[in-house]
């Protein structure tokens, strides 16, 4: 069944878009779309996008799920901003999807959801698969996918409603055939999770799946196959990982390797939720997981751990950042290890939970009353959520700090294949508990992270307390003015200090040129992307990903020199740029997006050369 | 546990002085705290638990600066979040007694979800509540404990809100340890705390205490030298239910409803038995709502059952996922899930 | 009151439909929150109240989305603040009828607190407390009223703590109306519905509800065909505890202890009779503690008894002040206290 | 008794600071001289400084209380860099307010309490009254204070302990005769305090006031008497007045322009409590005061209450921010009008609760999560709190927003002598409800203000809901991109549109030179006593004090580039700094100071000399 390279026409990279209702299961062919390719092996990136809802009324605009994928023998650095086909299992997903589809795109949609209550529900007064605009705009594939899976499964005892639910693998099948993808692997997959329990549906599954396949192969509907070929991936294992369980893992790590047990404390909340869920799963690595009352407590609980001598960690959204911001202030006050993590979604308020944004940094530099500065860190990609995390875990340990972590909503639900690290090439961390055996001075500090040293309880002769007011280097309590200036400022400078253990930034094209796109967090393989290709053109543009957002790396200020203009494209009003502005004096231009939505690689490119060419 | 502790030495003899700290204690004279922390700092030496292992954490109040005199380790967190920090620590070492201090406002104004969620989960701590129905360290606004009526600061034509009962609070949690006792009886304080102590499972202590600056005398109408024979009624297990100067009057039940009887023409076996384990959370409920102006204030254990404790189940967890997959190695971390290597 | 409201016109005839707003409901097909959606758009039609003095205030939660398909004024606020909230609406305007909808993890994880205040302060609103025993919202993890043991997302290995009683809770707040009701039984919703609004003071209503998706089925051991009949106890005042297909099982009292006996076979005036007001709160709480696997679970009007409300001690304050020094005067804000004057 | 000017050095003011244990009534006697400097009239301003703790221990350094009057000819900004005269009436007073009295200034000691127990208490080994390098530096003048009290006391029926509580009046009576104060005042005070209740008490304080007065009288113990003129005051009814006072004043004021009710819910905390104590008095103007159960709560029900048509206010000090930060973000979501009054003190954490800091202005702009912006307003003196209040009840009305009001430690505790406005000076706030004739659109906006129209609870017809999650213009739920990126712009607007309502800078000296000197919040006083100083020494150098902290006066950029340099002292790290070099790419130069205390006038004069010679 490996497809020929016959009749195919190449591509480097494809985006396909599957989107339904949220009944129609098409996470669960995204994801196997997606298994499929890695296998191959293509690059790949993937962008899952369902509703708010639980399970919004089926067929309405608000219950529509998409899963997008994008594959591709070169780098890929993005889920790709504009599908090259589109899967619409009803009218309400193509209402919704529709104009994402690239001019001349394929669109496979399953006619026979396209009933009038459909698409009356979709808003639509004629269907628009008839429509002679589209039809000239797109490569419209009406294909009757329901009929078709239900017809192929004559002979399965399943029953009717069973039969229709299969309709997703007809779907997928037929995609497979359009994109030369294996069945394998598909296969595979079905049989280990239905074959023992549900044997019936697994052969149901399989022969649909195979419908959808052999429709292709037989009728040749379509007039194009695309071929995606191998891409040239680096030696190694590989694992596809989503960015929260890559967060997990990264906290696991670094606990692993500070010799310290891990406990996270956290409160449901979307997209932050799956952390404490993987976590929960990992008990026998000694990860201790509790469920708090709130986000208050669940700090709270962390910062306990921490005090007792194990690594605390905490993980929420923008909304239960807030709670935890006392808190934070006291972990900063007492110089505790600690790690905070925020899974950024769509705000202010409740906002708009389940969509993607980056507009949480501020508060994390600043949401705190009085001096209270500490590290932050982002994450780049899914995967990178992993390192990100180590990093956090070894800034916090190192300089007796909270650190913010801040991912994305886009980040924690996308995955990627991750290129598994050697236990050997991650760092040690290192940060012994105070000798018992000498007089132990609470706030007593390392010369060079200006980070105290713990003692824990349990541990003889070392008894002191710990508290929120300002305290003095022995850790009493001390209304004194110079004391407190001179702690206000030690707290800052054991901040700044955490900048001499900053590798130098990665920069994508040369130090110096017309234009340097600064970005952070979650939009890295956006911007990269654009920037790559426009030197490709041979545009004078480059580009760098900030991971620390405090201290700022060293290396910042020296590159910035080097061009003649800096953009910062931000899922926010422009808070990164507010800072480099008020930091380096340098007139950056803000690319603000504020839709809830990762930048689109075109966009980023037009801006720059919008403002190249001004 | 995780943290490797270097061999826990023999605990050594201790007394109450190895539990003082050098920093002056800053709360006014004539405060009830200081009995309190004279009691707690005569009760630890006696646990046979080595110093190093008590653990003493507090929100913020007067109350709650309780940690910084206690010579053990300690945490003065934020308003009202004591039991969260308490969790974390001893969830992360039970083999650490830790108490918690909190006031009328931090434990049950601010601090109310926190306790509640401490208490239903049945973690292994000591809670001790400075009940003294004021706000002391901001200087005199009414507590969540204040009656209906008390003018203050904040409520200069008196108090609207009816206030909560801690130990009927304690009670809607289903806590397993429920007692209350007073600064002013320094033997009942410490029999009190070490009862808390050996409790397995988490044990509220109601104290009530008196705020000399700003509500002074509150409790004089239970404890006073005039009222404390008439008005506080001594829970001993297995007892009966009297007070008065000479015991002569006792507790009964009516159906449901508890009345006060002359011990001497009671019937034989009409005198209520203090049973903390009674079948029926009824009985501590009632002992619960016993109280002025009808009833004597109960004082010493009101309910104690046995339940398993929070950190436990969830270490027992931890040790049951090891023994049946196996520590966790980096090869599984790094490498589980399914992977596919490229060549 | 403050707010000038124009002439409040008579009440028009409502109905059902007049409380149906045009958003699209959002609930997954099957989920309890639709019957009592229905329930309560049936009941306030009945109320005698014009339609622009309902106010509904929700936290977050699937249960929280409620104000959006009522068409009344509405707050969805933030999760497990809907009491804060609900406080200052009333206490601003007394006139208004305040329902607050809260489930299990909004009102008794997050916003516990906020509910204790609520009850003991005893404003005057009702609080309908949605318990299906799960996060729906958050797509299921287990909540505080969760059995020990249940496994969730969250708690691959069953969960360890021990659940909250959304009944005993508000009887540690003493709240002044308690009552249960079950989402498939929408004559029992609205009769609860009117009794908890007709009650002068905080209402606390926790509603049985089955979360099709995350728990299904949770509470068919107490409400589902084949067990309703004994596992169901319908409370009426002044009507004999009895339960069972005919009746024929009724609960007696064994001193402090509750037992169920054969109702036919009971001595007379043995069963019990529901007092919501029984003189001593054992009674409620008797009432609270009986459920699965030992007694029915009782469902009506669990308690209910008087005590001036919040917001009207409040504004009775402010008469009280305004009579006594008149209404507060430009002159006397601005040039109150001791001045002096420079020529 | 009124003095004459005989034998009296004139100053154009003079700083006088008392201090001693709490239980000595320092308070108190800070309050009288004030009480009697203001009728002469003097300009003044006052400065309390009082421990952390309640009752701290008898004699020692933590128990100390000081009160310090600054009161002048001529304008008079501050309390006061450094005392001209010193009362210390035990050794630890002296031990903590020596070293800031001024040289040559007049020690005014208690000779009775420098016992040997209470020399030790305070970190003395030998009596510093005796240091002759103490008598050499300052005017030293110990008097048997307790003593000459006690003995003045003879006759009275008053117990021992009674009457040696009298000593701080007997202290003040000599202070008077220094300075040239009439009795009067103080006599008749003391006579409306106690004349009723306890007639011996009234007696006895009085007596031992004149004592006081007339062993200067008779004695002529110290060689200089100091005579401060009337201050050219203009003309108009004064009352003295503290930044708390002022502010709750204010606010009711604001509601009653605005025909609201105020509702002003708040959860004890230092040094906000003295807000919802104050305006528990004034419920016969309709005032509800609602002490919640923590700062959440306080923040909701004044939502509540805004929601239900009338006006929230909530206030709280740092660490109460903190926790109403998510309910801050509801409020901006759903544009309902309230007010969070933030008076800071020292952080982080719990940190210096009774030490005044503005620390807290990053806070008031960022800390919350999502794209959350809301006008900020600063008070920049006691009396100003009125002000500032009136105006962030004025904006939160007018643009349907919630605004944060800040002040601090300082000025909430501070007083000064406030000349009372006329309530026709004061502007309307005209803010209807929505009228219900007309069809209600929820988020339907004025096209000036893009404030939107409320309607509330009660009116027919006008039924709607309000929520967090994101909503269209119809105030419908919405997960729609354009939609998100739209309302986030609306509501950026709606903050910025403030701008048009905000006066013109007021600035002290030209509107170019070589230096401008930019305050915020309580440094006013400093910073222009020290500019006014220098400018009459021939510096060209200016100031201003910016109240609209967010969104910043529009005249503020213009204004800038009128200067070489720009300096901004502030009681944190560089707040506003960063703001400022933000907005305008200025090369800002910060002047901070985290002590938890204001700012000496001789601080900033030295700091502009050495940056304008530079
Ligand atoms: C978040 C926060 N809110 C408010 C305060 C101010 N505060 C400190 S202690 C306290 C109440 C103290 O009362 P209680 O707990 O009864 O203790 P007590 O002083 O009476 O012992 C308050 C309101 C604070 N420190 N933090
Ligand atoms: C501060 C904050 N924390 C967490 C959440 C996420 N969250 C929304 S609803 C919910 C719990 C819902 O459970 P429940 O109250 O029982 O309502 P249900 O969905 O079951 O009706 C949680 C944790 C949130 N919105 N805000
Ligand atoms: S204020 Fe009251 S509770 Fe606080 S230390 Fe003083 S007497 Fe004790
Ligand atoms: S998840 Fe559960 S509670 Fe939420 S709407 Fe669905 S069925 Fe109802
Ligand atoms: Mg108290
Ligand atoms: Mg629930």
């Amino acid at each position: 069944m490996t497809p020929s390279t016959r009749g195919f026409r190449e591509m480097k990279s494809v985006v396909v878009r599957f989107a339904g209702d949220s009944g129609d299961g098409m996470q669960i062919v995204g994801e196997r779309f997606t298994d499929t390719s890695v296998t191959v092996p293509n690059a790949i990136a993937t962008f899952p996008d369902y509703p708010a809802e639980i399970r919004a009324p089926i067929g309405t605009i608000a219950g529509v799920s998409a899963f997008q994928v994008h594959f591709g023998s070169v780098t890929v650095l993005t889920p790709g901003d504009e599908p090259d086909s589109l899967v619409a299992m009803n009218p309400a997903a193509l209402a919704v999807h529709l104009m994402d589809l690239v001019e001349g795109g394929l669109l496979i949609a399953n006619s026979a959801a396209f009933t009038p209550e459909n698409l009356a529900m979709a808003g639509y007064t004629s269907n628009p698969l008839d429509d002679p605009a589209i039809q000239k705009k797109y490569e419209v594939l009406p294909l009757d996918i329901s009929g078709l899976a239900v017809e192929s499964l004559k002979e399965s005892p399943l029953t009717m409603k069973e039969k229709l639910r299969t309709k997703n693998f007809f779907a997928l099948g037929f995609t497979y055939w359009v994109y030369g993808r294996p069945l394998e692997p598909t296969i595979d997959y079905i049989n280990s999770k239905w074959a023992q329990k549900a044997p019936d549906l697994a052969e149901a599954n399989i022969r649909v799946l195979k419908a959808g396949y052999f429709l292709g192969e037989t009728t040749e509907t379509t007039r194009n196959r695309y071929m995606v070929a191998r891409a040239e991936v680096a030696p190694g294992t590989y694992r596809k990982i989503s960015g929260n369980e890559a967060l997990a893992l990264g906290l696991i790590a670094g606990a692993k390797k500070a010799g310290r047990d891990l406990l996270f404390s956290g409160y449901p909340i979307t997209p932050a939720s799956s952390i404490l869920e993987t976590l929960a799963g990992y008990k026998h690595f000694g990860v201790k997981t509790v469920q708090a009352e709130d986000e208050i407590a669940a700090i709270g609980v962390a910062l306990g751990a921490s005090f007792a001598g194990q690594i605390g960690v905490t993980g929420t959204s923008g909304p239960g950042m807030c709670l935890k911001s006392e808190f934070i202030g006291l972990a900063i006050s007492t110089e505790l290890p600690l790690v905070i993590v925020n899974v950024q979604r769509g705000g202010p308020s409740t906002g708009l939970p389940t969509k993607t944004e980056q507009s949480d940094l501020l508060q994390a530099l600043y949401g705190r009353h009085g001096e209270s500065p500490l590290p932050v860190v982002a994450a780049n990609s899914p995967s990178d959520c992993f390192r990100a995390a180590f990093e956090a875990i070894r800034i916090a340990l190192e300089y007796s700090t909270p650190v913010i972590l801040l991912s994305d909503g886009y980040l924690a639900n996308g995955s990627e294949p991750w290129k598994v690290p050697d236990e050997a090439s991650l760092p040690e961390i290192c940060k012994p508990f105070a000798d018992p055996s000498k007089p132990y001075v609470t706030f007593a500090r390392d010369p060079e992270t200006l980070a105290r040293t713990q003692a824990i309880p349990g541990q003889p002769g070392l008894e002191h307390r710990l508290g929120g007011l300002e305290k003095d280097g022995k850790g009493n309590i001390s209304y004194d003015s110079d004391n407190h200036s001179e702690m206000t400022r030690l707290r800052a400078a054991k901040v700044e200090a955490v900048a001499k253990s900053i590798p130098p930034l990665n920069v994508t094209g040369e130090r110096n040129g017309k234009m340097l796109v600064i970005g952070w967090g979650g939009t890295h393989g956006a911007i990269t992307s654009a920037v790559e290709s426009l030197r490709l053109e041979g545009f004078e543009v480059s580009s760098t990903n900030i991971r620390y957002l405090n201290p700022l790396p060293p290396d910042l200020g020296e590159l910035l020199k080097g061009f003649d203009k800096v953009l910062i494209p931000e899922l926010n009003s422009g808070q990164l740029c507010m800072i480099l502005r008020a930091h380096y004096l340098v007139d950056a231009i803000s690319m603000p997006k504020i839709m809830g939505r990762p930048f689109k690689v075109s966009e980023i490119r037009e801006r720059i050369l919008q403002l190249i060419n001004d | 546990m995780a943290t490797e502790i270097q061999n826990i030495p023999a605990v050594p003899e201790l007394n109450r002085k190895d539990f003082v700290t050098s920093n002056d204690v800053r709360w006014c004279p004539g405060c009830g705290d200081y009995a309190i922390l004279n009691s707690l700092q005569r009760t630890l030496p006696e646990l046979g638990i080595a110093r190093e292992n008590f653990c003493i954490i507090s929100g913020i109040g007067c109350s709650s600066r309780f940690p910084y005199y206690m010579n053990t380790y300690g945490f003065h967190t934020i308003h009202g979040r004591a039991p969260t920090v308490a969790t974390g620590v001893k969830v992360a070492n039970p083999d650490l007694s830790v108490w918690i201090v909190t006031g009328d406002g931090d434990g049950l104004s601010i601090g109310g979800n926190h306790l509640l969620h401490l208490l239903r989960r049945n973690l292994d701590v000591t809670v001790l509540l400075f009940n003294n129905r004021i706000y002391g360290l901001t200087k005199g606004q009414y507590s969540p404990t204040s009656p209906v009526g008390t003018k203050t600061k904040t409520t200069p034509l008196g108090s609207v809100d009816y206030p909560l009962h801690p130990l009927l609070f304690a009670l809607g949690a289903e806590a397993t340890f429920i007692a209350r006792t007073v600064d002013n009886n320094p033997k009942h304080m410490v029999a009190t705390f070490k009862a808390a102590h050996e409790h397995q499972g988490v044990s509220f202590v109601e104290i009530l205490q008196n705020c000399v600056i700003f509500n002074d005398a509150a409790w004089d109408p239970v404890y006073g030298k005039e009222n404390r024979d008439n008005q506080m009624l001594n829970l001993e297990a297995g007892k009966p239910l009297l007070f008065g100067k000479d015991k002569e009057k006792g507790i009964r039940l009516n159906g449901l409803v508890p009345e006060v009887v002359d011990a001497a023409s009671a019937a034989p076996g009409e005198i209520l038995i203090h049973e903390p384990d009674h079948a029926s959370p009824l009985y501590s409920q009632m002992l619960a709502t016993m109280g002025l102006p009808d009833f004597p204030t109960p004082i010493g254990v009101v309910r104690q059952i046995q339940r398993p404790t929070y950190e436990s189940l969830i270490h027992d967890q931890v040790e049951a996922a090891k023994a049946k997959k196996g520590t966790g190695t980096w090869e599984e971390l790094l490498r589980g899930g399914s992977t596919w290597t490229v060549e």
